[in-house]
């Protein structure tokens, strides 16, 4: 029994993550990326032993069950973040592959010299380079929206940056630094009123929430497998059908076309389109694994789990002095997510003494440099939870980082 | 507490109340390193005087203890001594962190070898070396900034 | 003992591969992908259950191993095709990915109006759509070697089509069709010579024999771990490190950057520039135990072996009546490729008998349709080797072709 | 052998001496239908009376075995037959190869019938519909060309 009548029974679930048995971290760097429990690695693992081929285009057996355990896996994404079709969704490598092919390719339809695209300061980078890069190229304009210090946004500020240049607004449905869900739905519907497209960067959010892109009303999300327990390279774009079906090509090569002769090439159908080369079956399969693992044990046990986790670390970090944590004033609002600065302490030396205590934070501008410059701080710290954390784990965060300025040769 | 030895009094001491981070007024030579991995970014400042005398510095900055307190305990150690003697116990500091000295070199270095452990902690030696990095290519007069990433 | 006096024991290698255990599959389809053996999984398993971390900018032990591992994976693609340095090596999804990179970003740097990129008709659509994608956008002109019947290139012909006017040569190291390899080193001088940079594609050549970028002179090549015993999601490009300093970046996003802010922003260091988001740092270390696999037993048994079973193969095809082997016509030019046609009997019936046989062979174009738009052929079927299968399997195969044309209707 | 039954008599006929492979001399009605994943291409002309007889037809083009001997089984089956009766046998066709029929439903499509096989064959559905796709929407007086993509 991995849920228990009120919440999960985690000393089961921490039986899962062969990371656990082998090691005493208090891992707390989970919005980096997680650890990987024995069901997601073993379904890898069936895949790469006894069902592997190339999928599409071969005739026999083998290939075609590979075709189908990589689409069976496209299927259980689109359900999972309720798209309303499997074509909508596009296998990458990662949250910064989807969002490099979203810009360019939605960049190269829509935008025109002089057009704007609205992305906020709070973004991670690869949620702000790409669009730079398009806009650069496109001769338009990257404007961005400013958070409040709590880490959410005004949408009347929103409103005032939009105008009928406004052709793609790009943001974050939880930001990495402060864990704040965004209530992107509001801001899809302002941006679909001027007739502008709207990008969601869901790598934070979609791990830790429900996310039903319909309901939301999004033209697109993406998001990585790696911090929602599958394995490395393998990631997702989710686009409406309509647009991707105008949307020109992102790479070009085998797989993703139809006829080509020397002169002239026709696109195959979606989602094939977007996906060149030989596809990562293994991964999407991987995906689909982490998937049944989080649906299993209930998106909603997880928030409510993670919540409790974040009370309590936040609650503890709060009450030390010198300690700041950045964002909203709530639990609530951080989702997992205390990133913080101690007064006097470099980040840098923070992250090792708590390393040193076998904790595993980050310390640095975590992919989002320009709100540290926004913010007028250089770097900070940030520790992130999951459900599959302890107490005991979070206890050993706020008993170390108690000690820092001590130990550092300040009085308190 | 693991961290005791290593964030010793003498390194917390030299961060929280440096005696070099500071500017010169009319500094003759100034250059800045950077250590674009961790954020570390300090600016050196020297005045040396026509017979080759390291007479004044100052540094001033941002970046984590170590990257500040060894700056600081640099310039404790090299003002008033000769360009040359400055470079020697630069090569020396660098032995230092890489591999290993004699007590004697040991000695040379003065508070800076309180360093010493960093040896053991690889990411830590880019911020312990990056003033001794930039003190370098200022006193051979390169005129690029310097970025421990070239080390 | 995996290597016996003269060759291999090929009844311990095949130990190795779960994927033999279970199946009775004649499994020849090995161009488009390989089997795995348990080395290489293991090892991917092994990182992702204990050493799991975001590698990079992690200051607690955990990150820093994971950064090893994945950079100790660099140093060993480095050294397997004995680039001059680990920066030339880029990790990517597969060699689609490497090839899109590479035409987008030295097309970018070196293009202008009215040049040209030479590249040659039996080009692998990974390795003909980017330059054509690229050259369209710069307004420059794609023009095509021909080959000759037997699959090999006239370095007259190619001279012939050199000028001041070409910037690129992009090539295959061998076919996906014929497994001729070609003489690239030669063919690199020449594009040298007229101050033309050379990329070779190296998807089907690198698993099979010894790749020594610097004794073949290329300035990039590019690969795909899974046609080499590795997993799939990662890829290669190397590139000379002078030109990839020099060239703009391809994605942006995470982890390629150095600083910035919301007006500017300075790229990171080489590799670490062309590799935007989080790295697939499992699946190096999967590409990292592939090598050592395959080092183990040694890339020269591996090809003796390799030209062993092709012989087997060639011969008793072509024995077959109304079987037409397309390329050379010595089995020592076919590394264990044997694309052929048979009078009469469409290559998708082919296949299908094939396939009922319990023998995976592949049908189609291959993603090489201009090849075969060159040839006047719709389409071939292909068997391809590799040194872990049998004398056996190659029979199975031998014995089903020699029964389609009588079980298809005709009298011999 | 596994193939005997599949690859039958009545299927190897019709590929190797097709009947109605070859163009009409001036047909009514052409349409092409193309089945991207296997590169089967053939391309369908009927001539239709006024009172909605197929007078004739013809097709020609590249494909399999099952493709090719399909289309050839189905004019042989339709011609001469109304525009609504083909249909009709197109629909039962159709749901032979998806589901199943009932034996006066299979007898009804007389050669065509051979294919029923084919249903257990995923791979090939494509190939023995591709005739009837196109004829459907040649009747229908569609002009796009037919893909099986689009099923
Ligand atoms: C010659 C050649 N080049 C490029 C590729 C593309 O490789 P991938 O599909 O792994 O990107 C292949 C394999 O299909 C190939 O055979
Ligand atoms: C908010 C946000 N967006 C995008 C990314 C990029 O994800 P990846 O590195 O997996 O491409 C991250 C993770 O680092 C993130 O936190």
């Amino acid at each position: 029994m991995k849920i228990g009548s009120n919440n999960m029974n985690i000393e089961e679930i921490r039986k899962d993550f062969p990371f656990f048995e082998k090691s005493e971290l208090a891992y707390l760097d989970n919005s980096a990326t997680t650890q990987r429990p024995r069901q997601v690695i073993e379904a890898v693992m069936d895949y790469e032993y006894y069902h592997n081929a190339n999928p599409f285009r071969g005739l026999y057996e083998l290939s075609i069950d590979a075709t189908e355990r990589y689409e069976a896996a496209r299927t259980k994404v689109a359900r999972f973040i309720n798209a309303a079709s499997d074509q909508e969704i596009i296998f990458t490598r990662n949250a910064s592959e989807s969002l490099n092919l979203v810009a360019y390719s939605l960049g190269g339809m829509c935008l025109r010299e002089g057009d704007e695209i609205i992305t906020t300061v709070v973004e991670h980078h690869s949620n702000m380079l790409p669009w730079r890069h398009v806009a650069k190229h496109c001769g338009a304009t990257v404007k961005y929206l400013e958070c409040e210090e709590d880490g959410s946004f005004s949408l009347e500020k929103f409103k005032s940056l939009l105008s009928e240049k406004t052709k793609i607004v790009a943001m974050t449905a939880m930001s990495n630094i402060f864990g704040r869900v965004i209530d992107i739905k509001a801001f899809a519907e302002a941006a679909h009123e001027v007739g502008a497209y709207f990008v969601a960067d869901g790598a934070q959010s979609v791990p830790h929430s429900v996310t039903d892109v319909q309901a939301l009303g999004v033209d697109f999300l993406a998001f990585s497998g790696h911090k929602l327990l599958a394995p490395m390279g393998i990631g997702v774009l989710y686009g409406k059908k309509e647009l991707l079906s105008k949307m020109p090509p992102y790479q070009t090569g085998g797989e993703m076309i139809e006829y080509v002769t020397l002169d002239d090439v026709t696109y195959a159908e979606l989602p094939h389109k977007f996906e060149a080369g030989t596809v990562n079956a293994a991964g999407a399969v991987g995906l689909a694994a982490a998937i049944d693992y989080i649906t299993e044990i209930g998106l909603h046990n997880i928030e409510e789990r993670e919540l409790e986790l974040t009370r309590m670390a936040f609650d503890g970090m709060k009450s030390i002095p010198h300690v700041i944590i950045l964002g909203g004033d709530k639990a609530e609002d951080h989702h997992g997510i205390i990133t913080f600065k101690i007064e006097g302490v470099h980040p840098h030396d923070i992250a090792a003494i708590i390393a040193d205590a076998n904790v595993a934070v980050r310390a640095g501008h975590h992919c989002a440099e320009p709100l540290h410059q926004f913010m007028g701080i250089p770097s900070t710290t940030r520790a992130s939870l999951m459900f599959y954390n302890t107490e005991d784990e979070v206890q050993r965060l706020i008993d170390i980082v108690r000690k820092i300025r001590p130990m550092m040769g300040y009085p308190d | 507490m693991e961290n005791r030895t290593f964030y010793n009094e003498i390194l917390t001491e030299h961060n929280i109340h440096p005696i070099y981070k500071t500017k010169l007024i009319e500094p003759q030579r100034s250059l800045r390193g950077v250590n674009p991995s961790c954020g570390d970014d300090i600016t050196l400042q020297l005045n040396v005087s026509d017979d080759g005398v390291i007479e004044d510095g100052a540094f001033f900055g941002d970046g984590c203890a170590i990257s500040q307190a060894s700056a600081d305990m640099m310039l404790e150690l090299v003002i008033g001594k000769k360009v040359k003697d400055a470079l020697l116990l630069k090569d020396i500091f660098m032995k230092m962190i890489k591999d290993k000295v004699t007590e004697e070199e040991l000695e040379m270095l003065e508070e800076a070898g309180s360093l010493q452990d960093i040896s053991h902690m690889p990411s830590r030696v880019k911020c312990a070396v990056l003033g001794w990095r930039t003190l370098e290519a200022l006193l051979k007069e390169e005129s690029d900034d310097v970025s421990t990433e070239d080390i």
